[in-house]
């Protein structure tokens, strides 16, 4: 029993691990990539190619003074970005990373995430409604409505995924994505099971755009209207444990588009060995696609945004959804 | 009676300090606060040719929970002077002020008998670290201004400081 | 020929003043002094028309009509009617006459036709009615000349400080204004 | 505007677009009063940064106050410094030889083009686009690199006189100015293609914050918000003061009288400048740029003067009152911004929270010039 114990002690640790970093080198790789995008260089005095930029960033917000700013309700503030950032980490737990670098086989993996997700914006929410500031609260009316609207096609694409590959397991749904690219869900599906495969594939990438309140949908920080938005009263590490959620849920995002669509740690030629390093490389370009449309689209108007979930995403879904149950049924 | 001997201290804790000021020194968020015409040069220093982000001083922070440095950049009339207060009172606590240009260290143009309606000067009212002249001051100004001010935090300065003149 | 519909139809709302002709000594405090005054010794008073058109190269504007002050609002609707936008309300403070002079700007936007409405109040106690009702745009500018110059404009919806701070009480144009 | 009775049952709040806000650009405070995200009333708060130029002109000489002009509107401050100069010089009757002339028209095409880029970056910052200022700033610090070598400043020019201007061009201000134009005019296809073509930018412009010629009428509004609107007033066209005859340049009109119509004017606005500098440049004559006989102390003859210039953002007015002695008696500033922001109460009634930034957005507002 023990060294399962010590096994999962080493995966907490190196998830944790692994968020931390992440959520510290993605500032700096958005930070570099904004520069490049715009003409200009980028952080780069503070250590080799600024480098050590986010180590300062990190030390300057810890020792930042942590202001809890009177008439806020103290216990909302605080637990917020915990609320945000917790979740995020969890989530980590049923990703496969390599073929045996799952820190816990669950069978119901997609829907543990699902779950998750979902409560990283109630964190959103008690940190705007908590830090009694009418932009925080504007900003957590539009967060509600904009995650509502675009979980109910997240969870309809990989229903119909599901459906199709019938396993909720990430692990096995990745060894299903076997043998060449051609083998990953985003080609072979189109072929076996529904062909809006690659217009699923695009929904889920723009729903998961919309659940981390990025790019073109950034209604919680929605800087340029909305001061701050939901982080207009926090500071230091409070404003800092935020961005370490934001950067984590990005990556959750990521993974798991990698997962479903693109086959995991599936090499894409059949002779080449299958290992972690392709999931960090199928991971890590969904992830410059971000921080690319972050940098390139201006923020839709916020009913814009509405009327596209609900007009246009979730009836295409609900197609493919149909489809893929026709199609199976039929063959 | 003599002096007593001291022990070298088991913890040191100036290293620690230093390593926080050359954290903050290099990660100074200025806020969003641009007054008149100083504020579309403090807009070209951010820009691509004199870029601020080289010192990771480019996230133009607009709340003022989370920004270090508060850089006046015009001129401030007697409206203003208790919005610019009650920011600057927001900011927490290492925080610092450049006034940039004439307006804000002492009403530059705008400062002559007779006058009504500015403060001469962001220091009436602010304790102001970094003074940058200028009518407005040239975006290279500003960038000496960020590097002054991260000597003054640190103590060591980045580049050799130019003899002007 | 818009000038001179404008001009006919503002001719019966223009004041007729004495005008001084003489330079020097004003003997009667009522006279006001005439622009290009020629500097003869002969002091009388002539009643003039207070409708000029002054050469447009020279002075900018075509034409130039003074109105009694309770005439203002008469005047703006006849602009408004002639599709005439205003451009800026001016006040300016002659206290030497002990009077302020309130000075609404023109302009059209088919024919080059800039027409200046001139009013005089009294200095201790500037009333004038306000145009906001025709002009909306007058808000803005009776509310900042008011801060300037203390020009009470009657009607005015909300004549709280503009550009001065809240509780300003003061009047920095007006030429004896110590700050 | 007073605050119209709104009825009680409509629960509202108000929000303060406070002095400090991203959107603002500068010092203004509106006071939104809001029903959740629609407003239900909003008024402008001005004054946050009242200079008092005009208090500042009653007690300077003439050649005094053109420092000021330059610090109006920091933006486009040639052409205030263009109609100080032209209302001394109609005042004092003073002759501008033709080389100045065609000086004044180059450098003030070229504050307005300036201009005209910082706006577009500003205000696609304010719909949430981060990356074209940067282009835009790019391509500005061309303009202020061929500025400042002739003028000297980056920003707040002081480089007219009464008379003519201060200091000549020379050649490779000429080269450095056409190289700029075929710079430009091989990068506007690509702001087009980033920012007009871009579907997230058409839907949040496209009959947004209407205002109607009616409207602009009521609130005197002028400039690229009039042209938005239908109505074809340029007061470099319809008062031709300058040189300006002498080049063929059109005027770009929108009809729609939306955001997306004034967004146009002002990118179509652009290529007109350029146009008239590269005439400009063509037809430079030779000669001096100042008037021989301009006097040193001005003087001008008793009574008031007006004079009007197309800047960036309206027909920029200045009145004089002189008394016959060396300093203005007074000094009346008619600032286009002014007025175009005094119709943002009306137009923006009901609509939501991002729109309205949107609309305030194509105002152009440079808050220096507004609070004067």
């Amino acid at each position: 029993m023990t060294n399962e114990l010590i096994r999962l002690i080493a995966f907490l640790v190196g998830i944790i691990a692994f968020a931390a970093g992440n959520a510290a080198y993605l500032v700096w790789v958005e930070r570099k990539v904004a520069g490049h995008i715009q003409r200009r260089i980028g952080p780069k005095e503070v250590g080799p190619y600024g480098l050590l930029q986010p180590l300062a960033d990190g030390v300057k917000l810890m020792s930042k003074q942590l202001l809890v700013p009177d008439g806020v309700d103290p216990i909302l503030f605080k637990v917020a970005p915990l609320m945000v950032l917790v979740p995020a980490v969890m989530s980590f737990v049923t990703i496969p990373f390599g073929e045996h670098l799952a820190a816990r086989n669950v069978d119901l993996g997609l829907l543990m995430i699902f779950a998750f997700a979902s409560v990283n914006v109630l964190g959103l929410l008690i940190g705007s409604w908590g830090s009694a500031n009418k932009y925080a609260v504007m900003a957590a009316a539009r967060v509600i409505s904009q995650n509502i609207a675009y979980e109910i096609p997240m969870l309809l694409t990989a229903i119909a995924l599901v459906m199709a590959t019938n396993t909720m397991n990430l692990n096995e749904m990745v060894s299903l994505q076997a043998g060449g690219f051609w083998q990953w869900n985003l080609i072979k599906l189109t072929f076996t099971a529904s062909p809006l495969t690659p217009i699923a594939f695009l929904i889920f990438f723009t729903t998961m755009l919309a659940e981390t309140n990025r790019a073109p949908f950034d209604m919680a920080e929605a800087e340029s209207e909305l001061v701050a938005g939901s982080f207009t009263e926090y500071s230091g590490m409070g404003f800092g444990v935020f961005f370490m959620g934001e950067y984590a849920n990005i990556v959750i995002g990521a993974a798991l588009t990698t997962c479903l669509f693109l086959g995991g740690w599936q090499s894409p030629l059949p002779f080449l060995p299958n290992g972690v390093v392709w999931f960090l490389i199928k991971m890590y370009a969904i992830i410059f696609t971000v921080v690319w449309i972050r940098w390139t689209f201006p923020r839709t108007q916020f009913y814009a945004l509405l009327n596209l979930s609900w007009k246009v995403l979730i009836p295409i879904s609900l197609v493919n959804l149909i489809v893929t149950a026709g199609w199976l049924k039929v063959f | 009676m003599e002096t007593e001997k001291l022990q070298s201290p088991l913890v040191h804790l100036a290293p620690l300090d230093q390593v926080l000021a050359i954290g903050r020194a290099n990660s100074l968020w200025p806020m969003t606060f641009g007054l008149a015409c100083c504020a579309i040069e403090m807009m070209a220093a951010g820009a691509s040719r004199f870029d601020l982000a080289r010192f990771g001083a480019e996230v133009f922070r607009p709340s003022p929970r989370q920004c270090d440095v508060m850089i006046v950049a015009g001129t401030i009339s007697k409206k203003m002077m208790p919005a610019v207060k009650t920011l600057y009172d927001q900011m927490p606590e290492p925080k610092w002020v450049i006034a940039m240009g004439n307006c804000a260290i002492s009403g530059g143009p705008f400062s002559f008998p007779g006058q009504y309606a500015i403060v001469e000067g962001a220091d009436k009212f602010l304790p102001v670290d970094i003074y940058i002249p200028g009518c407005p001051p040239r975006p290279e100004a500003l960038i000496e201004g960020i590097l002054e001010l991260e000597e003054k935090v640190t103590g060591s300065r980045r580049w050799p400081r130019v003899a002007c003149g | 020929m818009r000038l001179e519909k404008i001009k006919q139809a503002l001719s019966s709302l223009a004041v007729t003043d004495e005008i001084e002709v003489v330079k020097t000594i004003p003997a009667p405090p009522a006279a006001e002094g005439e622009e290009q005054a020629k500097p003869t010794e002969v002091k009388e008073k002539v009643p003039q028309l207070m409708l000029f058109t002054p050469d447009y190269a020279k002075k900018g504007f075509h034409l130039d009509v003074k109105v009694a002050s309770a005439d203002v609002v008469q005047a703006a609707q006849l602009l408004i009617d002639q599709e005439f936008f205003l451009e800026a309300i001016t006040g300016v403070d002659w206290i030497k006459e002990g009077q302020i002079e309130v000075v609404y700007d023109f302009n059209h936007w088919q024919t080059l036709c800039r027409v200046v409405i001139r009013t005089r109040t009294d200095r201790s106690q500037p009333e004038v009615p306000t145009i906001s009702a025709i002009y909306s745009g007058a808000n803005w500018h009776e509310r900042e000349t008011h801060d300037f110059f203390g020009v009470n404009f009657t009607g005015h919806p909300d004549l709280s400080p503009l550009l001065l701070p809240e509780d300003a009480d003061y009047h920095p144009l007006l030429k004896d204004f110590t700050a | 505007m007073s605050l119209d009775v709104i009825d009680k049952s409509l629960e509202t709040f108000v929000l303060n677009l406070g002095p400090q806000h991203p959107a603002t650009h500068g010092v203004l405070r509106v006071k939104l009063t809001m029903d959740g995200e629609y407003i239900v009333h909003a008024e402008p708060v001005l004054g946050y940064i009242h200079r008092m130029h005009e208090k500042m002109g009653e007690n300077r000489t003439w050649a005094q106050f053109m420092p000021n002009t330059g610090r109006l509107d920091y933006l486009a401050a040639l052409s205030y410094n263009h109609g100080y100069a032209l209302a001394a010089e109609r005042a004092e009757g003073i002759e501008v030889p033709e080389r100045a002339e065609y000086i004044r028209c180059i450098t003030v095409e070229l504050n307005r083009i300036a201009s005209h880029l910082l706006w577009f970056g500003a205000f696609v910052l304010d719909l949430g686009g981060f990356t074209p200022l940067l282009y835009a700033f790019d391509d500005r610090e061309q303009i202020l690199d061929l500025l400042e070598s002739v003028t000297g400043a980056r920003l707040t020019f002081c480089y007219f006189r009464f008379g003519g201007v201060y200091n000549d061009i020379d050649d490779n201000f000429i080269t450095g100015s056409r190289e700029f134009i075929k710079r430009l005019r091989s990068r506007m296809p690509m702001y087009h293609d980033l920012v007009s073509k871009n579907i997230i930018l058409i839907k949040r412009l496209k009959d947004i914050g209407p205002i109607s010629q009616e409207m602009c009428r009521r609130y005197g509004a002028t400039g690229p918000v009039l042209r938005g609107s239908g109505v074809n007033f340029d007061v470099r066209k319809h008062e031709p003061y300058s040189v300006y005859p002498e080049f063929d340049f059109d005027i770009p009109v929108y009809t729609e009288g939306d955001s997306m119509a004034r967004y146009m004017v002002r990118m179509d606005e652009m290529e007109q400048s350029m146009r008239i500098i590269e005439q400009g440049l063509a037809k430079l004559p030779e000669g001096p740029v100042m008037a021989a006989k301009a006097p040193k102390i001005l003087k001008p003859a008793k009574g008031d003067y007006y004079a009007a210039v197309e800047a960036a953002r309206g027909s920029f007015g200045i009145r004089l009152v002189s008394d016959g002695t060396n300093t203005p008696y007074r000094l009346k500033l008619r600032s286009p911004t002014f007025s175009n922001l005094s119709l943002f109460s009306e137009a923006c009634r009901g609509m939501i929270l991002p729109d309205a930034l949107a609309l305030m957005g194509t105002l152009d507002l440079v808050i220096p010039e507004i609070d004067r």
